[in-house]
């Protein structure tokens, strides 16, 4: 917060000195003297609604976005098929076509629907996913709000989503979504309780509940991280959060409220148009905070550690290889451009020749390089914003990888693995984790 | 267990008045049976050991115009000897007795011979048309079946399609 | 649309998974009755993908009716080509010639392989895992291929003549085949990991709805749901037609590996062990065809004797039997297709009481049950 | 007691081990090139084997009207009228020897929209004048286009123009065969 204060004071004095230097009979001399008299108050609220606001429409609506290609390049990869490639450089404007198509589809309200809580229900998604990133420290000085009561927070914003699914299932007057939304309702509820117990266990190492704390913590190198920090326990208590956050989110292997196989699409059947893609694009958002809080948890944030040079690596190869697919797009697409057939013919025909092994190779060999380069100047702000993102974004990757592999669980034996299974685990973690706190204190 | 020793097995066990004929020289061994006898004589058939024919392979129904014939096509796995009993049905009032209870196999299939041919089994646990819909008029096998020209306002013919000239389609007048 | 009324309780709800549902295999319709997820009846409602097949045998020449056996079961549609061959063949009681007998084997199995692949594809697919369903479609792709080089067509083939079939192989054909097998084999192993090792396939699917050899029997069920069942019959070895007598190769019963015994993931494994024994069927036949003739002398327009055939082929779903009634003019009197989704489809409805909706379609996946061959 | 702890252990271990089986699978085809083809690029017909049975076409100049294929059609999609004129040859593209052709097709239409591609018809063909394309894309605007007509106007020419001499031939004949008659009653009459 205080960041923002003193960014907030030295505005207010610029503002003064410029109403000084204005000359008598000015016509602006009155506007600005009103704004002098502003309160701080109201200039420190319009400072966070921007800082709050930059954060969601820069970093996590396009990453929401860009991932629904990302979902397609990577499901396409695991299915020996190519997936979605036309729209712009190897289909990287994909998602910004997919958005304007679905607005540009009529959105349906059924007929027997609630209309009010069916149009209500997809904002309660959203509200879920893009709170939660209130809280979430993206970089050194990059973070909307420092609460001190992180975590609590995000336990409780995202149990929202809960409230939206169940409205989705419940007002759109068909058998198959209610008993999506039923589903729903049970599997999110009863996975609270593992992934609350999952997140004790950092803030029992910690001994506080706000996320900046955690990553303080973890300041001192990748030995410091919170996984190794109680040896075993926090091992297993990660996974345990990895997991039941894929049930909190219904990504398979308990995407059972939106079983095609069974329910046609579960909760979103009757929903269509840009509708339809609120869910999605909450959706997208929320595996991007698993990612985030599981870095922020467990794996040290944006601190800087050497641990963090095979993410980057990671990150970085697929971003040099998208820029050097564009760079080659730009003359291909000049040329098709001179079939005068138009833009967008012009758009889906450019084909960009695919890259050979050895440029492959010196692609991975240069992005090895720039991370190493990174990871050593990673004291700057805009660096370890990079790193986070990066982290968190392997996270998601794993998730979608997961989601082309393992088939879905039916919903007594989804219920069994959260109480007979997780839940007992997680107490045993927990003890274990408070015995090896007092053993080390010694 | 060769075909003539069964059948020969079979006329002994039951008098003239159930067997009425059977042959074994032809491709299949087949008896023709009194179609109220017909419940009786397929228990026994199934149940006795050294015939024991468990598995219905089918239930043929075929329209004679004068009467309506039901062939059950019965197999057995223990002896692997297979056998065709006929049954011969009236056609005005087409009523037998249904063998769901021997197997439950043939609960679809006389479902799907009521739907196609109109022979009704008596004792049948749930007699209704399996394969056309409840409202449909006629049934499809017989041979003196003319499709109507329209269902529920769709047209059945295709040529209203292409609004092409009446192409000589077989239709079934000169087929039989 | 049924005339009866079914008593309904106060808190049953009446869900319709209706023709067009993502796991019903083709335009089938389960009219369930369900107290929430747990199923108290399932109703299965047939016919909408009904074209009267029996009717058209009726008004079409005997050569004629060939091409519509391959709509009869379009998934796997050479066994069907080959059961109506039998079964005229039987009627007019002419001698096919080796060579084609062994075309005709050669067909069948990579068609029987194109099938399983489908059935085993879609299991998954209806359980949640979408990508073996693609790498199942992905070796069918390559069959069809081969199928399309024998015979023109991809998927209704209508390969096989009375008395023969209508091509020989084209030249190199043997050598692509054995390179698919090579390639095919460690592949398939690959399928068999992402599920049979799976716990969550075996958890969902080990022991749900077992079906005794009894009751497989008396419900008429055939092929790899009554293999299942632990009943060793399949009518290649047992009732050889061809030349499978020439070509050893054993036949998989279910066990009862992960549950009991017919249970539907025996159901699921019966039908991998015999994509694998196909694959060695297939060997041998490339190895063991003779040369000679591949059509036997046939009349251009057949008129067999006054009399009446069955003949049973052992297709990917089980016994496919053609009863053909002739009255020695140039159409069949009476064509009466015997078919094993029929049957399969007739038992769901007294296996699914207390299922919950998830294993409902499980069971209709395990049972693999096509609408086409429902239909006719 | 002890054997249901080991039991629940057992079951994590199963779920890892089977997890990670099914990632290897799938991860192993992150380093495999994927299978498909992007189709309206890459020309496809050039890909499929010579037996493909793709739309039918008719080659006029050597078919001989014998109607074979309309009677071998299932669906009788296709339908021939045609008119007798003058004998003449052709060359069969399955025999490779001459066929006599009397008969002249004024109308040769295929309903390819009911068409099956069964290739019944093309089997019996003498001339093999009917044969399978490798053409698979037969989309029109409206379906009445789909029925293919293969008489051209030079084929209704022709047949006219071998009608017309057939009816000379005969009227010839005719008038010969009258001649004859007459001398023959004549030169009865004479050796009276």
């Amino acid at each position: 917060m205080n960041h923002l204060v003193l960014a907030v004071e030295a505005w207010m004095k610029a503002l003064e000195s410029y109403t000084m230097s204005l000359s008598e009979d000015s016509i602006w001399l009155p506007f600005f003297g009103i704004l002098n008299q502003v309160p701080q108050e109201v200039w420190l609220a319009v400072s966070m609604f921007l800082s709050a606001s930059m954060i969601l429409g820069m970093i996590i609506a396009p990453i929401a976005g860009f991932s629904t290609f990302v979902e397609r390049r990577v499901a396409g990869r695991i299915q020996a098929r190519i997936g979605c490639n036309r729209v712009g450089p190897e289909g990287l404007l994909q998602f910004l076509v997919d958005g304007v198509k679905l607005m540009s589809k009529e959105d349906h309200i059924p007929q027997g629907a609630d209309r009010f809580l069916f149009k209500l229900a997809p904002y309660f998604l959203i509200l879920g996913a893009f709170m939660s990133f209130a809280c979430l420290p993206f970089g050194k000085y990059i973070v909307v709000s420092n609460i001190n009561v992180g975590i609590l927070y995000l336990l409780a914003v995202s149990s929202l989503v809960v409230i939206g699914i169940l409205l989705a299932g419940w007002s759109s007057n068909n058998k198959w979504s209610l008993l999506g939304a039923m589903r729903s309702a049970a599997q999110i509820v009863s996975y609270e309780v593992p992934l609350g117990m999952s997140l004790m266990i950092p803030v029992m190492l910690v001994g506080s509940l706000s996320l900046a704390h955690l990553n303080r913590y973890q300041a001192e190198g990748f030995s410091s991280w919170l996984i190794f920090a109680a040896g075993p326990f926090t091992f297993i208590a990660f996974f345990v959060y990895f997991i039941s956050a894929l049930a909190e989110v219904n990504r398979t292997p308990f995407d059972l409220p939106e079983a095609e196989s069974e329910l046609v699409s579960g909760y979103n059947t009757e929903y269509s148009g840009i509708r339809w893609g609120l869910f999605f694009v909450a959706e997208y958002a929320n595996m991007f905070l698993i990612g985030g809080i599981a870095t922020t948890a467990f794996l040290g944030g944006w601190q800087k550690s050497v641990a963090n040079i095979p993410f980057l690596v990671f990150s970085l190869f697929f971003i040099f290889f998208a820029l050097l697919k564009i760079v080659f797009y730009g003359p291909a697409f000049v040329q098709s451009l001179g079939r005068k057939k138009g833009v967008l013919f012009a758009l889906a025909h450019t084909k960009v020749r695919s890259f050979s092994k050895p440029l492959v190779l010196v692609l991975l060999f240069l992005s090895v390089l720039s991370s190493v380069g990174l990871h050593v100047l990673s004291d700057f702000w805009l660096v370890s914003f990079f790193v986070f993102i990066s982290k968190s974004y392997f996270f998601v990757f794993i998730i979608m990888w997961i989601r082309w592999t393992l088939p879905r669980y039916r919903v007594d034996q989804m219920m069994d693995l959260c109480w007979k299974r997780f839940t007992p685990l997680m107490f045993v973690c927990v003890m274990g984790t408070a015995l090896w706190m007092l053993w080390s204190q010694r | 267990m060769t075909a003539q020793a069964m059948l020969s097995q079979l006329t002994e066990q039951f008098d003239e008045s159930i067997v009425l004929e059977s042959s074994h020289e032809e491709l299949h061994p087949w008896v023709r049976v009194h179609p109220e006898k017909i419940q009786e004589f397929l228990s026994f058939v199934k149940n006795h050991a050294d015939f024991s024919f468990d598995f219905l392979r089918s239930l043929a129904g075929v329209d004679y115009q004068q009467y309506i014939e039901i062939n059950y096509i019965l197999f057995s796995y223990a002896h692997g000897h297979e056998l065709i009993v006929k049954t011969q049905v009236n056609i005005e009032q087409p009523f037998i007795s249904s063998v769901e209870k021997i197997w439950p196999a043939a609960n679809w299939y006389e479902r799907e011979v009521f739907d196609l041919l109109g022979v009704s089994f008596k004792g049948h646990s749930d007699m209704r048309r399996i394969l056309l819909p409840d409202d449909w008029e006629g049934h499809p096998l017989r041979k003196n079946y003319r499709e109507k020209k329209e269902y529920r306002g769709v047209s059945t013919q295709r040529e209203y399609l292409t609004g092409m000239p009446e192409l000589p389609t077989l239709s079934p007048e000169d087929a039989s | 649309m049924s005339s009866i009324q079914i008593q309904h309780f106060d808190d049953e709800m009446e869900i319709n998974m209706g023709p067009q549902h993502p796991s019903t295999h083709g335009v089938l319709r389960f009219r369930t009755l369900t107290d929430g997820e747990l199923v108290r009846k399932a109703i299965p409602e047939i016919g909408y993908l009904h074209r009267s097949i029996e009717k058209i045998a009726e008004m079409v020449e005997y050569h004629g009716f060939m091409p519509y056996t391959d709509r009869v079961d379009y998934v796997a549609a050479m066994t069907a080509n080959h059961g109506y061959a039998l079964s005229v063949e039987k009627l007019l009681s002419t001698e096919v010639p080796k060579r084609a007998q062994y075309l005709r084997m050669i067909a069948d199995e990579l068609c029987r392989i194109a099938s399983h692949l489908i059935s085993v594809g879609t299991f998954p697919m209806d359980l949640g895992a979408v990508t073996p369903f693609v790498y199942a479609l992905r070796e069918r792709e390559k069959i069809n291929d081969l199928i399309e080089s024998l015979c023109g067509a991809r998927l209704t083939y209508n390969y096989v003549r009375i008395g023969g079939v209508s091509f020989d192989m084209p030249d190199g054909f043997a050598q692509r085949v054995s390179a698919f097998l090579d390639q095919f084999e460690p592949l398939m192993n690959e399928f068999d990991d992402l599920i049979s090792s799976n716990n969550i396939f075996i958890d969902r699917l080990g022991g749900l709805c077992p079906i005794s050899k009894e009751l497989a029997i008396a419900y008429g069920l055939v092929g790899p749901n009554l293999r299942a069942s632990g009943m060793e019959w399949d009518l290649r070895k047992h009732l050889p037609y061809a030349a499978y007598d020439e070509v050893d190769f054993d036949i998989p019963v279910g066990d009862g590996r992960c549950g009991q015994i017919g249970d539907c993931f025996d159901r699921y494994w019966v039908r991998i062990a015999e994509i694998r024994e196909s694959v060695k069927i297939l060997r041998q036949c490339l190895v063991q065809i003779p040369e000679g003739e591949i059509q036997a002398k046939v009349p251009k327009t057949i008129k067999p004797p006054m009399g009446q055939s069955y003949a049973a082929v052992e297709a990917a779903r089980g016994e496919m039997g053609y009863f053909v009634i002739s009255d020695a003019s140039k159409n069949a009197y009476r064509v009466k297709i015997r078919t094993g989704s029929f049957s399969a489809m007739s038992i769901i409805e007294s296996q699914s009481k207390g299922l919950m909706i998830a294993d409902l379609v499980a069971l209709i996946a395990s049972l693999d049950v096509v609408a086409p061959e429902v239909d006719r | 007691m002890i054997k249901a702890v080991t039991h629940w252990f057992y079951g994590f271990w199963t779920g890892i081990k089977a997890t990670s089986i099914g990632m290897w699978t799938t991860g192993k085809h992150f380093f495999r090139q994927p299978v498909t083809i992007e189709y309206p690029e890459i020309q496809v017909e050039s890909m499929l084997p010579e037996r493909y049975r793709g739309i039918l076409h008719v080659d006029m100049d050597i078919c001989i009207s014998c109607r074979v294929c309309e009677k071998a059609c299932p669906i009788a999609c296709i339908v021939i009228d045609d008119v007798r004129g003058e004998k003449s040859s052709v060359m069969s593209k399955i025999t490779g020897k001459p066929t006599p052709k009397i008969k002249y097709p004024t109308r040769f239409d295929i309903d390819i929209a009911k068409c099956m591609y069964c290739g019944l018809c093309v089997e019996p063909c003498p001339t093999g004048a009917i044969y399978h394309t490798r053409r698979f894309e037969g989309t029109v605007s409206n379906v009445s286009e789909l029925t293919y007509r293969f008489v051209s106007q030079e084929d209704l020419t022709l047949a006219d123009q071998m009608s017309k001499e057939l009816e000379e031939n005969e009227r010839k004949k005719a008038e010969e065969k009258k001649k004859k008659e007459l001398e023959k009653a004549k030169s009865e009459s004479t050796n009276l």
